[in-house]
C-alpha cells in the first residue's frame, strides 16, 4: 500500500503549483484553470484521508467539489466570455477597471 | 380607595390634555381645545379631590403619609429613583391649589385668549405646566421633584416666550430659563450632597436618618454637611422662587400672557421653592445656619421688591414685584421655622394674587392691552366687576382683616418676633414691607380705577370681560376673603386649624398657646393693620387727586430703575460671561480644538484611505497575491502549533 | 519455465491478449472498409471493389500500403503539439475502449483461468464511458489545430455533437444499470442470462431472472441513435459533410495520420456496437434456451455450408488468382467448421464468442446499412434532436424502470 | 518498493509535470492539455487508492466535460498565446516567492502532522461503489438535492451571460 503520506503531500505540491498558476498566468481561462487544479489536488487530498480512515466521505466530498468546479466552469466561463467581448482581451492584467 | 390607588392618574390626565391639543389640536375649532384643556384640568381637580377625601380616611388609620412605588425609573447601583407618588398633609395642600387655582384660569384662559394666535397651543404648554406641577407636588422623592422642577421651568420658559415673535418675549423666556439654571444647579449639588450623605433621596428614607436623635444639629454660623446641603437647596430655592439674587427673571415674565403670569408666576410655580423648603424642613431644622439665611434672604427681598414695586408704572409689573416681596414672606416663614405659616401664606397669595393678576388681566383685556397705569384711571365705573374684584385682593393681600393675608401675614410676622435669632430685626423689616405692599397696592387701585381717565375715548373703549373671565374672578375673590379663615379661631384663643391640619407635617410646634403669646399676637395684629392703614392713607393722600406721571430723579429714579440690579448683572456676569463663551470657548475650544479633533479625524482617514487606495490597483493578479498572502497568514495560524517546530528547529 | 510463466503469468497473459487484439481489431476494421464499400456499392446497384484480388478481398490491403507510401504534407501554421496529438489520441482512445469489453465468458484454457477480453474492471462501464469522453478531444484538437477554418468548424461541431449526445447516451443506459445493478459488463450479461426463456432475458425484452427487469426497448433505441451520433456515423456525420465542411475535422490531415482517424472511427463503430450488444441483447448469451443442446452446432450449421459455397464459388471464378485463393479460403472454413462439429470442447469454448461477434456484427451491418440509404441531418436538426427528445426520452425511461423495479420490489 | 508504489510515482511525477508545464505553456490550449493530462493522472491515483469510481466520474466529468467546455471557450475566443505583461509589480516580485511559500507551509503541515493519521485501511474501503452510493443518498442526500439546485442555476446563469443582448 502507499502510504497516505505520499498522496497527501502531492495533492500539496499540486495545490502548490496551482497557487502558482493562479498568480503567475496572465490569461484569464488559464487563472480559472488553476483554480480547477487547486480544485483537484484538495480531491486527491479528500481521497487519500477518506482511504486512509477507511470510509467512503471522501469520495462524496469529491463529488460534490466536482459538481461545485463544473457549476462554477459553467458561470465563470459565461463571465470570461463577455469579458472578452467586452474587453477585447483575456489578459488580466488589460481588465483593471476595478479601482479608484 | 381606587384614586388613591393609581395616584398617577392625577398628572396624567394634564399630560394627555397636553399631548392631544399638541398633536392634534392645531386642525381643531376652539371649542375642542377647550373640552380637552379643561376637561382634563377639571376632572384631574376632582381626581384631587377624591384623593384627598381617601386620603385623610386612610390617615384616620394609619398615621403616615401615603407613598407608592408605581414604577423605577432609574436603578444603579444602590441608586434607586422610581417613579413613586407621595400624599401627605403638605401634599394636600399644594395638590388642591395647584388643580383647583389651576382650573380656575384655564376657565380664564378660555376668555383672555379667545382672540389670540396659538390658543391650542397655549393650551397645551398649560396643561403641560399642571403636568410637571403635580409631579413637582407629589414627587415621593429629590430625583422625580427635580423633575416636576425642570418641567416647570420648561413650561414658564415656553409660555413667557408665548409671543415668540416679540423680541422681549423671547428674550424674557431665555432670561428665566437661564437663571434658573443657576438656581438648579444649586439644587442639583444639594442633591448629591443628600446622596452622598444618606445614600437615598426618597424623602421618607432622608427624613428618617436626618430625624434621628444621633444627627446633632449644627449649631448657628457652623457649617455642617446639611447646612451646605440646604443652603444649595435653597439657591435652588431662590432661583424658583425669584428671590435675591435670582429674583431678576420675573418681572420680565410679564411678558408673557396673563393667566400665565397668574398661574405661573404667581400662584403655584413660583412657589415650588417655598413648597421644596418646606418638604425639607427636617432637614433645614437640623440647620439652624441655613435656616437664619433663608429667613434673612426672605426678609430683604420682600423689603426690597415692595420698594421697587413702588414706583412701576406698568400694572402687571407692580403685581410682578409684589409678588417677590410676597415670596419673600413665606421664605421668612420658613427661615423663622414657620412652615406652616409659610405654607399658610403659600395658600392664601395662590388666591389674591391669580385674582390681582386675573383682574389686572382682565383690565388690559379691557383697555384693549393697555397695561401702563398712566393711562388709566376712572375705570371703577366702566368695569364693575373687575373693580370689585380686584379691590376684594388688594384688601387681602394689604392685610385688613378678616381677608386671607391678614392671617397668614399676620401669623408670619409673630412668628418672626418669636425667633430667637434676631427675631425683632425680621419682624421690623417685615412691617415696614407689608406698609409699603399696602401704600403700592392701594396707588395701583386709586391709578387704575379712580381719576379723570388718562386714555383716548375714540381709540380704546372700554368694556368688561366676559363671563368665562369674571366668573373665575368672583370665585377667587371669594377664596381670598375666607381663605384665611383656617385660623380665624386662633385670635379668638381658638386653635388655628390649618397649622393642626399641617401638624402631621411639621408637628405641632407653632402657634405657641399661652396667655402672653395670645396677647402678643392681639398686639401684633393691630399693629399689622395699623400699619396697612397707614399705606392706605399714603397711598390715598398721594394719588387720590389729580395726578401725572411724574418725572423721575434720585431715589424714585433708582427704585424706578430697579436699583440698576440688572445693568450689574449685565456688567458683572452677563459680559465677562459672553467675552468668554466668544472669545474662548467658541474660538478656541469650538473652532480649535472641538472641529479640529472631527476634522482631523476625518482628514486622517481620508489620508489612510489615500495611502491604502494604492493596493486597489485594479489589477486582477495583484488582488490573486493578496489572497495568497491572506491565505499564508491564516494557515500559518491554524498550523502554528504544528509548525513552530519546525521553523524553530523543534523535535517532535 | 513454467514457474516463470506462473510467476508472470499475470503480465505475460495481457500482453498477449492485447496483441492479439490489436491485430483482430485492426483486420476487422480493414475488412469493415472492404464490407462497407461493397455492401453500399449494392444498395445503389455498383459492383463496388472487385479489382483488387477476388471481390476486392485485397483492397483493404492495397489501401494500407498507399496509407503507408503517401506523402505526409504538413500545413504551415499548425499547432505541432495538436496536430500530432489528436490522430493519436482519437485512434488508442477508441482502441482502449474495447479493453474493458468482455467477448465471452471467461476461458478455461492450459489450466489458466482468464476473462475473454483483457481487463476486468468491476465498474468497466463506467471506464468506457470515461475513455469514450476523452475521445471529445481528438475531434477538437484536430479540428482547431490545423489551423483551417473547415477544419476548426468541424472540429467544434463534431465536439459539440458528442457532449450533447454523450448525456443521452449515458442516461440511455441507466435503465440496464438499474436493472443489473451493477457497473461490471461481465455482471451486467450474466445478469441477462435467462436459462429458461433464452433471448427473452435480454435486457431489450427484459425478462430476466428473479424477475427484476424491464423491457429497455425504449432505452435501446436511445442508446443506438446517441451511440450513431457519437461515432459521428451518417446521418450524424456533420463533422466530415463534404458538402460543407470538405472533410471536416481531418481535412488537413493526410496519409497515416488521417487512416488513424480513419480506423479510430471504425474502432469506436466496433466498440459501440459491443456496448450495445453487452448491454441490451445478453453479449455472448445465445438466443435459444440453454436446454436447446443442438443449437450448440449452429457454428459448424453456418460454417460448413459456407465454406462449401465458397470452394463453388471460387472454381468458376474468373482469374486464376481467384480459383486458387477462394478455394483455399473455402476450404479452410470448411475445416474449421468440421472441427467444431467433431470437438465438442473447442466448440464450447467457441459458442460465446460465437454469437457475440455474430450480433456485433449485425450491429456493424446496421451501420452500414443506414449509411447506405438515410440522409445527413442538418446541423441545428442535430442539436434540438439530441437536448429535446433523446435526453428527455432516456430520462423518461429511467424514470419508468425504476418505478417498475419499485412496483415489484414491494 | 512494491508495484503500487511505483505506479504511483509514475502517475505523480506524470501530475507534476503536467502542472509545471500547465505553468509553463504560453497558449492556453496547451495548458488545458496539460491539466487534463495531470486530471487522468489524478483518475489513475484514485483507481490506485481503490476509488474507481471517483476517478471514472473524475474523467467523465472533468476531463470529459468541464474542460471540454474550457476548450471550447479557447477555441470560440480565438485565444492567442498569453502576453507576458508585467503590470502587477506584487505579483512580478511576490508572486512565486509567496506561491511557493503557502505550498510549503501546507507539506509542512503534512509532514508534521501526518503521525496522527492511521496507517492506509485496506484498498476497498472505498472501492464499493454501492457503498458510496448509500452514503450520498441517504446521509448526504440534501447536499446533494441542493447540488441539483446549484446546477440549475449555474445553468440558467450561463445562459443568461453568454447570450447576445438583442
Amino acid at each position: 500500500m502507499v502510504p497516505t503520506n505520499y498522496y497527501l503531500i502531492l495533492s500539496a505540491v499540486l495545490f502548490g503549483l496551482g497557487v502558482l498558476a493562479f498568480v503567475f498566468k496572465r490569461n484569464i481561462i488559464t487563472i480559472f484553470m488553476a483554480i480547477e487544479l487547486m480544485l483537484n489536488a484538495v480531491n486527491l487530498a479528500f481521497v487519500a484521508f477518506g482511504q486512509a480512515l477507511g470510509k467512503s466521505d471522501g469520495g462524496v466530498f469529491v463529488l460534490f467539489v466536482i459538481v461545485v468546479a463544473a457549476a462554477e466552469a459553467a458561470v465563470g466561463l459565461g463571465i470570461i466570455i463577455l469579458t472578452a467581448r467586452n474587453r477585447r482581451s483575456l489578459n488580466v492584467e488589460r481588465v483593471d477597471l476595478l479601482k479608484l | 380607595m381606587p384614586i388613591l390607588e393609581n395616584l398617577w392618574i392625577i398628572p396624567l390626565l394634564p399630560l394627555l390634555g397636553s399631548a392631544i391639543n399638541g398633536l392634534f389640536g392645531a386642525k381643531w375649532p376652539k371649542a375642542i381645545v377647550n373640552s380637552v384643556a379643561l376637561g382634563s384640568t377639571g376632572v384631574s381637580f376632582l381626581c384631587a379631590v377624591e384623593a384627598v377625601r381617601e386620603f385623610l380616611g386612610y390617615y384616620e388609620g394609619n398615621h403616615k403619609a401615603w407613598v407608592k412605588p408605581f414604577f423605577d425609573w432609574i436603578v444603579a447601583g444602590n441608586f434607586r429613583a422610581g417613579f413613586d407618588l407621595q400624599l401627605d398633609h403638605l401634599t394636600v395642600v399644594m395638590l388642591l391649589v395647584v388643580t383647583g387655582v389651576g382650573f380656575l384660569i384655564h376657565v380664564y384662559s378660555t376668555g383672555y385668549m379667545a382672540h389670540e394666535g396659538g390658543y391650542y397651543r397655549f393650551f397645551s404648554y398649560l396643561n403641560l405646566f399642571m403636568f410637571f406641577m403635580l409631579i413637582l407636588v407629589l414627587a415621593a422623592n429629590y430625583v422625580l421633584l427635580f423633575v416636576g422642577w425642570e418641567g416647570v421651568g420648561l413650561c414658564s420658559y415656553l409660555l413667557i416666550g408665548f409671543y415668540f415673535l416679540k423680541k422681549s418675549a423671547s428674550d424674557a423666556g431665555k432670561k428665566a430659563f437661564i437663571v434658573n439654571r443657576i438656581g438648579d444647579f444649586g439644587f442639583m449639588l444639594g442633591m448629591f450632597l443628600l446622596f452622598r450623605t444618606f445614600h437615598s433621596l426618597d424623602f421618607s428614607t432622608v427624613f428618617e436618618a436626618a430625624s434621628k436623635p444621633e444627627v446633632a444639629v449644627e449649631p448657628l454660623g457652623q457649617f455642617g454637611v446639611l447646612t451646605v446641603a440646604c443652603l444649595l437647596l435653597f439657591v435652588g430655592a431662590t432661583g424658583k422662587s425669584a428671590q435675591l439674587p435670582l429674583y431678576v427673571w420675573l418681572p420680565d415674565a410679564m411678558e408673557g400672557p396673563t393667566p400665565v403670569s397668574a398661574l405661573i408666576h404667581a400662584a403655584t410655580m413660583v412657589t415650588a421653592g417655598v413648597y421644596m423648603v418646606a418638604r425639607s424642613h427636617i432637614l433645614f431644622t437640623h440647620a439652624p445656619t441655613a435656616m437664619y439665611v433663608v429667613a434673612i434672604v426672605g426678609c430683604a427681598t420682600a423689603f426690597f421688591a415692595a420698594t421697587i414695586g413702588l414706583v412701576q408704572s406698568d400694572i402687571k409689573r407692580v403685581l410682578a414685584y409684589s409678588t417677590v416681596s410676597q415670596l419673600g414672606y413665606m421664605f421668612l416663614a420658613c427661615g423663622v421655622g414657620a412652615f406652616g405659616a409659610g405654607i399658610f401664606h403659600l395658600m392664601t397669595h395662590a388666591f389674591f394674587k391669580a385674582l390681582l393678576f386675573l383682574s389686572a388681566g382682565s383690565v388690559i383685556h379691557a383697555m384693549g392691552g393697555e397695561q401702563d397705569m398712566w393711562n388709566m384711571g376712572g375705570l371703577s365705573k366702566k368695569i364693575k366687576v373687575t373693580y370689585w374684584c380686584m379691590l376684594f385682593g388688594t384688601i387681602a393681600i394689604a392685610g385688613f382683616p378678616p381677608f386671607a393675608a391678614f392671617f397668614s401675614k399676620d401669623s408670619i410676622l409673630f412668628a418672626a418676633y418669636n425667633s430667637e435669632t434676631g427675631g425683632k430685626v425680621l419682624y421690623g423689616v417685615g412691617l415696614l414691607a407689608a406698609v409699603l405692599t399696602s401704600f403700592y397696592m392701594f396707588r395701583l387701585i386709586w391709578l387704575t380705577f379712580y381719576g379723570e381717565k388718562r386714555y383716548d375715548e375714540h381709540h380704546v373703549h372700554v368694556h368688561e370681560s366676559p363671563g368665562t373671565m369674571t366668573g373665575p374672578l368672583m370665585i377667587l375673590a371669594f377664596l381670598s376673603l375666607t381663605g384665611g379663615w383656617f385660623a380665624l379661631p386662633a385670635l379668638f384663643g381658638g386653635k388655628d386649624y390649618f397649622a393642626e391640619f399641617l401638624s402631621p407635617v411639621f408637628g405641632a410646634g407653632e402657634a405657641g398657646g399661652g396667655e402672653a403669646a395670645q396677647s402678643l399676637e392681639h398686639i401684633l395684629s393691630i399693629v399689622a393693620v395699623v400699619a396697612a392703614t397707614a399705606g392706605l392713607l399714603v397711598a390715598w393722600r398721594m394719588y387720590s387727586k389729580k395726578v401725572q406721571r411724574g418725572t423721575s430723579e434720585g431715589m424714585h429714579k433708582l427704585l424706578y430703575n430697579k436699583y440698576y440690579v440688572d445693568e450689574i448683572y449685565a456688567a458683572t456676569v452677563v459680559r465677562p460671561l459672553v467675552w468668554l463663551s466668544t472669545n474662548v470657548l467658541w474660538k478656541v475650544v469650538d473652532a480649535g480644538m472641538i472641529d479640529g479633533a472631527v476634522n482631523g479625524v476625518a482628514d486622517g482617514a481620508a489620508a489612510v484611505g489615500d495611502a491604502v487606495r494604492h493596493t486597489q490597483s485594479g489589477n486582477t493578479r495583484s488582488y490573486a497575491v493578496w489572497v495568497v498572502i491572506g491565505a499564508i497568514v491564516v494557515l500559518g495560524i491554524v498550523f502554528w502549533p504544528i509548525l513552530h517546530p519546525a521553523l524553530f528547529g523543534g523535535v517532535r | 519455465m513454467s514457474e516463470f510463466l506462473a510467476k508472470y503469468a499475470f503480465l505475460i497473459i495481457p500482453i498477449i491478449k492485447v496483441v492479439i487484439l490489436v491485430f483482430a481489431v485492426l483486420t476487422i476494421d480493414a475488412y469493415l472498409t472492404w464490407l462497407e464499400r461493397k455492401v453500399i456499392a449494392h444498395i445503389q446497384a455498383r459492383w463496388g471493389p472487385h479489382r483488387v484480388g477476388p471481390h476486392g478481398l485485397l483492397q483493404p490491403l492495397a489501401d494500407g500500403i498507399k496509407f503507408i507510401l503517401k506523402e505526409d504534407p504538413m500545413p504551415s501554421g499548425v499547432d505541432k503539439i495538436g496536430y500530432f496529438l489528436a490522430p493519436f489520441l482519437t485512434l488508442t482512445l477508441a482502441i482502449t475502449s474495447l479493453s474493458v469489453i468482455p467477448f465471452g465468458p471467461d476461458i478455461k484454457a492450459f489450466g489458466y483461468v482468464t476473462n475473454f477480453g483483457i481487463a476486468d474492471v468491476n465498474v468497466s462501464l463506467l471506464v468506457l464511458f470515461a475513455i469514450t469522453a476523452l475521445g471529445v478531444y481528438g475531434v477538437a484538437l484536430a479540428g482547431w489545430a490545423s489551423n483551417n477554418k473547415y477544419s476548426l468548424l468541424g472540429g467544434l461541431r463534431s465536439s459539440a455533437q458528442m457532449i450533447s449526445y454523450e448525456l443521452a447516451l449515458t442516461l440511455s443506459v441507466v435503465g440496464v444499470l438499474l436493472i443489473a445493478g451493477d457497473l461490471s459488463l461481465k455482471h451486467i450479461v450474466e445478469h441477462q442470462d435467462n436459462g429458461s426463456l433464452g433471448l427473452l432475458g435480454w435486457n431489450l425484452f427484459g425478462f430476466a431472472k428473479d424477475g427484476e427487469g424491464f423491457t429497455q426497448i425504449i432505452g435501446f433505441i436511445c442508446f443506438f441513435i446517441a451511440a450513431i451520433a457519437e461515432t459521428n456515423r451518417v446521418p450524424f456525420d456533420l463533422p466530415e459533410a463534404e458538402s460543407e465542411l470538405v472533410a471536416g475535422f481531418h481535412t488537413e490531415y493526410a496519409s497515416m495520420k488521417f487512416a488513424m482517424f480513419f480506423i479510430g472511427e471504425y474502432t469506436s463503430m466496433i466498440a459501440v456496437s459491443c456496448l450495445a450488444t453487452i448491454l441490451f441483447f445478453g453479449g455472448w448469451l445465445s438466443p435459444f434456451p440453454a436446454s436447446w443442446t443442438l443449437t450448440h452446432y449452429l457454428p459448424s450449421v453456418i460454417l460448413i455450408p459456407f465454406g462449401l459455397w465458397v470452394i463453388f464459388d471460387g472454381i468458376r471464378y474468373e482469374t486464376i488468382f481467384g480459383r486458387i485463393l477462394l478455394p483455399g479460403v473455402g476450404t479452410v472454413l470448411t475445416a474449421m467448421g468440421a472441427a467444431l462439429f467433431l470437438s465438442p470442447a473447442a466448440n464450447d469454448l467457441i459458442q460465446g464468442p460465437f454469437w457475440f461477434f455474430a450480433k456485433v456484427f449485425v450491429f456493424l451491418f446496421f451501420y452500414i446499412w443506414m449509411r447506405g440509404t438515410l440522409p445527413r441531418f442538418r446541423y441545428d436538426q442535430l442539436m434540438d434532436f439530441g437536448w429535446k427528445i433523446l435526453l428527455p426520452v432516456s430520462i423518461a425511461n429511467v424514470v419508468l424502470t425504476s418505478a417498475f423495479l419499485l412496483w415489484r420490489m414491494h | 518498493m512494491t508495484a503500487p508504489v511505483i505506479i504511483f510515482f509514475v502517475l505523480a511525477a506524470l501530475a507534476v509535470l503536467a502542472s509545471v508545464s500547465l505553468i509553463l505553456q504560453r497558449h492556453p490550449i496547451h495548458s488545458a492539455l496539460s491539466l487534463i493530462v495531470v486530471m487522468v493522472a489524478l483518475a489513475g491515483l484514485y483507481l490506485l487508492m481503490g476509488a474507481e469510481f471517483v476517478a471514472a466520474v473524475q474523467i467523465i466529468v472533468y476531463g470529459g466535460a468541464v474542460m471540454v467546455l474550457f476548450v471550447f471557450v479557447i477555441m470560440l475566443l480565438n485565444a492567442g498565446d498569453e502576453e507576458r505583461t508585467n503590470f502587477s509589480k506584487l505579483a512580478t516580485f511576490g508572486g512565486i516567492p509567496l506561491a511557493l511559500a503557502l505550498g510549503g507551509i501546507i507539506a509542512a503541515a503534512i509532514v508534521r502532522s501526518s503521525g496522527h493519521l492511521p496507517p492506509p485501511a485496506a484498498s476497498g474501503a472505498m472501492s464499493s461503489t454501492k457503498q458510496l452510493s448509500m452514503l450520498l443518498f441517504s446521509e448526504f442526500v440534501y447536499p446533494f438535492e441542493l447540488t441539483s439546485f446549484l446546477i440549475l442555476v449555474a445553468i440558467l446563469g450561463a445562459i443568461v451571460l453568454a447570450q447576445r443582448e438583442n
